[in-house]
């Protein structure tokens, strides 16, 4: 038994409005092994913390019980305040009377019967806890970062800058991701390619960076520190080392109606390819399902061609091991199909576009070589009808679209109309709006402009249906303000469609048991307070996986990343849970079972020579757990038939404490 | 007369990854459910050893509810398919012993379903108050 | 102005739509194909039931011009269904006066040999008690 | 296999040619349409209001009587479809309407939307199949350029009628491939024709009309079909140039048994 201190947070009135804080700690003050109980307005404020210190210096306390938020708020907080009044950190345990109970009930009588209840099953497991001491783990000093877009790139340069390894996984052949294929940045109009391609280079020129494009994460074991990787390097058949990025093969490939995906499909690449000029790295990579030579063995042009000998059509997909100690997500984000929007036509006509493809079509780099023009007929376009919330903001039963703001439309819808505007001033352009969103540093600005000086005609309204006829596109949209409906004859549209994350986010997550949300964004560890970590420890999160984000956000998110990982990895050995298994060698009988259930293989076996009561020794086969590899999930010790295995922390007398504490 | 309303008596197994957090996130967007509902925190829900349910039935809960990550999504890897199948086993088992199988539930809740996390103890804490008390694993001597 | 709140609770009921989801956005107005017979739109039946302004829309010929193609229903991007408030309140409109607004006197008129009697099934269903 | 039919008012009258032709077709692709005894008119509309009973019982009368005879239901006017898909979805969803239903209704063990409805579309596809209609052609429509005319009660409200996507169906389309002609693909096809409302207002009516028709020929439509009678109506009263027939037909002359035409 304990001497125990409890100790009820008002949390100001967002725990008193609901539970009667001073029921609570009087109630609870008659409880087994409580000495003192308290409730101040803030617990967790240094008044807070030094009542706490002060009542286990004067009561002597061993045990503390903390009513108050979430343990996943302030667990860590109370436990270094008990290290500070010379407790053990794991000598604390908190009832959460917040979010599960002042804010999810609103009658007083309840939601105080309940807090004394969630009070008593603390104080009943806080009695039998027992102080702890986290092992420690060493730290592997290199980093991996997944995605290499600009989220990907800013992550690798910060950590590299520091003087760590890092690997940076692209799955195209070349890193650069979406900003690669954008026009102009909003609000500054400088050209993407023209911030971007020096990084891409940097990346490529660090001596502490390798890159693995064309390749994917196929599997993650392991934990904070170490974690073992395997990387599929796919084979591109060109020997990447060698290779130059002359493009000789390219141009002489006889294979050149392959859509190009680069530029969207909107013009064509040949069977071998460069994705474009800057590229990195600049080797060409076969497309296995449109070369000939891969297909039938009848062509092989390019490997005559190849002065430096690159091609190998025998090339084999790679397999890389490697071991990281933090990973960081940077998976990115991609435009949601139009398939289910076909009021817009998207499927039937050529002139209804894209935002991301009419990035391609205004690039100079692009299809068009930068000339605004129809992809129909080539022809010039007057007007100009830009659409914006297709598929963002969607109720969630509305079967089509996202229920979340894409955040970025509004701004780079304002770029393209302003851009058109200034460079082809015979165009009328119009722009369709339900909001316009512009919180940042000089975008309502920006948009004003586009209206303002460049004559962009905005209108509060939606487009409802689409129709192609003849060489226009009708459009048939309500002007809300003026409450009427509006009939334009365009020549072409433009939706801002809402983005998604990368699909290869999901099975990504699984494997680095990092948590999503209902859209498929990663999870933060706290929202507000650990934006960039995930709630698994040494993953860590990095643009527009975690939500929509434009390119300065990203850039930041990146940098904080980094900086986390860069914490982390200057760590030599990292303390660890002491939350682990541990195996009663007297009870184990040595049968294995827990060691089946292990995800981790933590558990061993041990012969050991016991005393028996009759004087005589014996040896005996017992599980051993290692607590550096341990997580502590607790299958083992359910699944062990005499009960020899228990968690630390969460041990079975403790558990059944707190079973019999709320069901008396 | 008066009379009192019956209050059921719910023990809630949450694992610390995605349900408690869950059950964290229906409290922060204020998604109320009952107070019967009573959470107990594990690290994972393969943490729940039966005899931790059967524990609570005899001295009264009137249900039981085991919430983890969805499956696939488990923190640990698998140990959200250990409880599965283990559940499985008991609930029929206890089930046998007539304690219905409304009164028992599995249910993947991850860490960003608030709103699921309170539509299910809503919806559950219905059932049971449904059935009304647990009469039929109540032992005395487990009482003090 | 006068808002009617119990007629507000009855039209939501009887058309089991949630007019608050509205973030008015106009896009069942743009996809109206009966727009230009209306003197009240889609979205201003949505937003005036919202705000509880029924008694214009009750005696409005809007009612009889909607043609219940769902075009708003289905495009809706917040799952609004503006056509299931334009008919609670048409029948509201027709339930309280006792009076059509077309009877069988008027079917003559617009007889013509041709016309398919699910033409006039469905206007009578439409527009009578 | 059996099918239970419920062929609606106007097949029996102003649409014959929807009605035999869809009779026919069907033998002549082995499926035996038993029509429903008594069978009342579905009303022409859904009344969507929730409150709404007496005016949605004769589908559910229909429905009953495919339930019981353990037969999925299939209808062949738009409307007729429409509205007995969205009564039995409602008998499913709503449980104080079925309630009430079921009570005026007393009918042995109840009902709560177990029929399976199919439109003669969706059995074409779902339990014929477009590969043995295509096999059963014998006068092939190749080189016909015919535009598919949906209109709005085939596929709204897509939550409940689950026919094709709202807005890009292609039902009709691969109906028409299968029988040889070119599918001709145009964005009006599931826009309103005015319906009903040509009592109200005829002239809004010619003008939803016109602009459809227009747009089938800008993309080079040579004929347009339909599922509906109101649709056909007030294709062909607002002044179509090319022909405006029902699909069934279409079918029925592609399996070479469309026979003696009809009378009226």
């Amino acid at each position: 038994m304990q001497r125990v201190g409890v100790f009820v947070c008002w949390c100001g009135s967002n725990i008193a409005g609901t539970v009667d804080v001073q029921a609570v700690s009087e109630a609870l003050k008659n409880e087994p092994g409580v000495v003192f109980s308290a409730n101040y307005q803030y617990m967790c404020s240094q008044a807070g913390q030094e009542m706490i210190k002060t009542a286990v210096k004067e009561h002597h306390l061993t045990g503390i019980v903390v009513c108050s938020c979430s343990p996943r708020m302030h667990e860590a907080t109370f436990r270094k305040t008990a290290v500070a009044a010379g407790l053990n950190p794991y000598m604390v345990e908190i009832a959460n009377i917040r979010e599960q109970c002042s804010w999810v009930h609103k009658d007083v009588t309840a939601g105080t019967e309940k807090a004394i209840i969630l009070g008593k099953a603390a104080i009943a497991k806080v009695n039998l806890n027992t102080p702890l001491t986290p092992g420690e783990s060493p730290v592997t000093k290199r980093a991996l970062v997944i995605g290499g877009g600009i989220a990907g790139i800013q992550t690798a340069l910060d950590i590299a800058d520091a003087g760590f390894p890092v690997d940076v996984v692209e799955k195209q052949p070349t890193i650069g991701g979406k900003m690669a294929q954008l026009d102009k940045t909003f609000p500054t109009l400088d050209c993407a390619a023209c911030i971007l391609t020096p990084k891409m280079v940097d990346v490529a020129q660090n001596d502490k960076i390798r890159i693995f494009s064309y390749s994917e994460v196929t599997d993650v074991r392991g934990f904070v520190g170490n974690f073992d990787v395997t990387i599929k390097k796919k084979a591109r058949f060109v020997k990447e080392d060698v290779c130059t990025g002359c493009g000789a093969c390219v141009e002489k490939c006889p294979m050149k109606k392959i859509p190009n995906e680069f530029n969207l499909g909107m013009d064509n690449r040949h069977a071998i390819y460069i994705p474009f000029a800057q590229a990195v790295p600049k080797v060409a990579t076969i497309d296995p399902d449109a070369c000939n030579m891969l297909k039938n063995g009848k062509c092989g042009i390019c490997s005559k061609v190849c002065a430096a000998g690159a091609i190998d059509y025998k090339q084999k997909d790679e397999i890389i091991e490697e071991t990281y100690g933090a990973i960081v997500v940077a998976t990115g984000f991609n435009p949601i199909s139009m398939e289910k929007f076909d009021e817009y036509a998207y499927s039937q006509s050529k002139d209804v576009i894209t935002s991301l493809e009419f990035e391609r079509l205004t690039n100079a780099a692009g299809p068009t070589a930068g000339m605004l023009v129809r992809p129909s007929d080539g022809k010039h376009p007057h007007t100009l009808v830009f659409v914006q919330c297709v598929g963002s903001r969607c109720e969630s039963c509305a079967e089509k679209g996202k229920e979340y703001c894409s955040k970025i439309c509004c701004m780079y819808t304002a770029k393209h109309a302003m851009l058109t505007r200034d460079k082809y001033p015979d165009t009328e352009v119009y722009v369709f709006y339900v909001d316009v969103r512009t919180p940042g540093k000089n975008f309502d600005e920006f948009y004003r402009r586009a209206v303002e000086e460049y004559g962009v005609k905005y209108v509060k309204g939606m487009v409802g249906k689409i129709v192609p006829e003849g060489d226009k596109l009708k459009v048939q949209a309500s002007d809300l303000i003026a409450n009427k409906q509006l009939h334009l004859d365009a020549d072409l549209v433009v939706l801002a469609a809402a983005i998604e994350p990368d699909h290869s986010a999901r099975p990504l997550a699984t494997m680095l048991t990092a948590s999503m949300d209902t859209n498929d964004f990663f999870t933060e560890a706290h929202p507000k307070l650990r934006p960039v970590e995930s709630p698994t420890a040494g993953v860590f999160l990095s643009g527009t996986c975690q939500g929509p984000k434009d390119i300065p956000e990203t850039v930041s998110q990146a940098g904080a990343a980094a900086s986390k990982v860069i914490g982390l990895l200057v760590k030599d050995k990292l303390t660890g849970n002491p939350c682990v298994a541990i195996a009663n060698e007297l009870t184990c009988n040595g049968c294995s079972s827990c060691e089946r259930v292990c995800p981790y293989g933590a558990i061993s076996y041990l012969d050991k020579e016991f005393r028996m009561p009759d004087r005589t020794t014996k040896i005996r086969r017992v599980a051993s757990v290692n607590p550096a590899v341990c997580q502590g999930c607790g299958a083992c010790t359910v699944a062990c038939p005499s009960g020899a295995m228990d968690l630390n922390g969460f041990m079975n007398n403790q558990i059944m404490a707190e079973v019999d504490a709320i069901c008396k | 007369m008066q009379v009192t309303e019956y209050k059921p008596l719910i023990v809630a197994f949450c694992c610390n990854w995605c349900s408690y957090a869950g059950a964290d996130l229906a409290g922060n967007n204020r998604l109320a459910y009952p107070a019967d509902v009573k959470i107990i925190r594990v690290p994972c829900s393969c943490r729940v050893n039966p005899t931790f349910i059967l524990r609570a039935f005899q001295r009264g809960a009137d249900g039981v509810i085991i919430c983890g990550c969805h499956p696939g999504d488990c923190h640990y890897t698998s140990g959200n398919y250990y409880t599965r199948r283990r559940m499985a086993t008991l609930f029929s088992m206890l089930d046998f012993l007539g304690i219905e199988r409304e009164r028992t539930r599995v249910e993947w809740v991850s860490a960003a379903e608030g709103a699921k996390f309170a539509a299910t103890m809503n919806e559950f804490a219905q059932k049971v108050a449904a059935l009304g008390e647990n009469k039929r694993l109540e032992d005395l001597r487990c009482k003090k | 102005m006068k808002h009617n709140n119990d007629l507000r609770e009855e039209i939501l009921r009887m058309s089991g739509v949630d007019t608050a989801k509205c973030m008015k956005c106009g896009k069942c107005s743009a996809t109206c194909p009966a727009y230009d017979e209306m003197e009240y739109h889609p979205h201003q039946f949505v937003g005036m039931v919202e705000i509880g302004e029924i008694e214009p829309l009750l005696s409005s010929e809007s009612l009889y011009k909607c043609l219940s193609c769902f075009a708003c229903v289905d495009r809706c991007p917040r799952g609004v269904a503006p056509a299931k408030v334009v008919e609670a309140v048409r029948l509201t409109a027709i339930r309280r006066q006792g009076a059509n607004h077309m009877t069988a006197n008027d079917v003559p008129l617009i007889l013509e040999t041709d016309t398919p009697p699910q033409l006039l099934v469905s206007a009578f269903r439409k527009y009578t008690k | 296999m059996k099918v239970r039919y419920f062929p609606g008012c106007t097949l029996k009258n102003r649409a014959k040619d929807l009605d035999t032709y869809a009779y026919r077709s069907a033998e002549a692709l082995g499926i035996t349409p038993e029509e429903i005894e008594n069978w009342q008119c579905c009303g022409g509309v859904f009344t969507t209001a929730r409150d709404e009973v007496a005016t949605k019982l004769a589908s559910v009368r229909a429905l009953k009587d495919a339930s019981d005879s353990n037969l999925p239901l299939v209808t062949v006017c738009s409307a007729c479809h429409n509205v007995i898909k969205q009564t039995n979805h409602a008998m499913q969803t709503n449980k104080e309407f079925s309630d009430k239903v079921n009570r005026y209704l007393e009918a042995d063990g109840g009902y709560n939307g177990e029929a399976e409805v199919y439109h003669y579309l969706e059995m074409l596809r779902d339990l014929v199949g477009f590969e043995k209609v295509k096999e059963r052609v014998v006068n092939s429509l190749k080189g016909k350029k015919i535009a598919a005319y949906y209109g709005c009660l085939l596929l709204r409200p897509h939550k409940v009628m689950r026919m094709d996507d709202p807005e890009n169906p292609t039902v009709m389309e691969d109906l028409l491939r299968a029988l040889g002609a070119d599918a001709v693909v145009y964005a009006r096809r599931n826009e309103c024709c005015g319906g009903y409302i040509s009592v109200e207002s005829p002239d809004a009516a010619k003008k939803n009309a016109n602009a459809i028709l227009e747009n089938a020929k800008a993309a080079g439509a040579e004929m347009i079909i339909t599922a509906c009678p109101l649709c056909k109506y007030n294709l062909v009263k607002n002044g179509a140039d090319i022909p405006v027939v029902y699909f069934t037909e279409l079918l029925a002359e592609a399996l070479g048994v469309k026979g003696e035409p009809n009378e009226t």
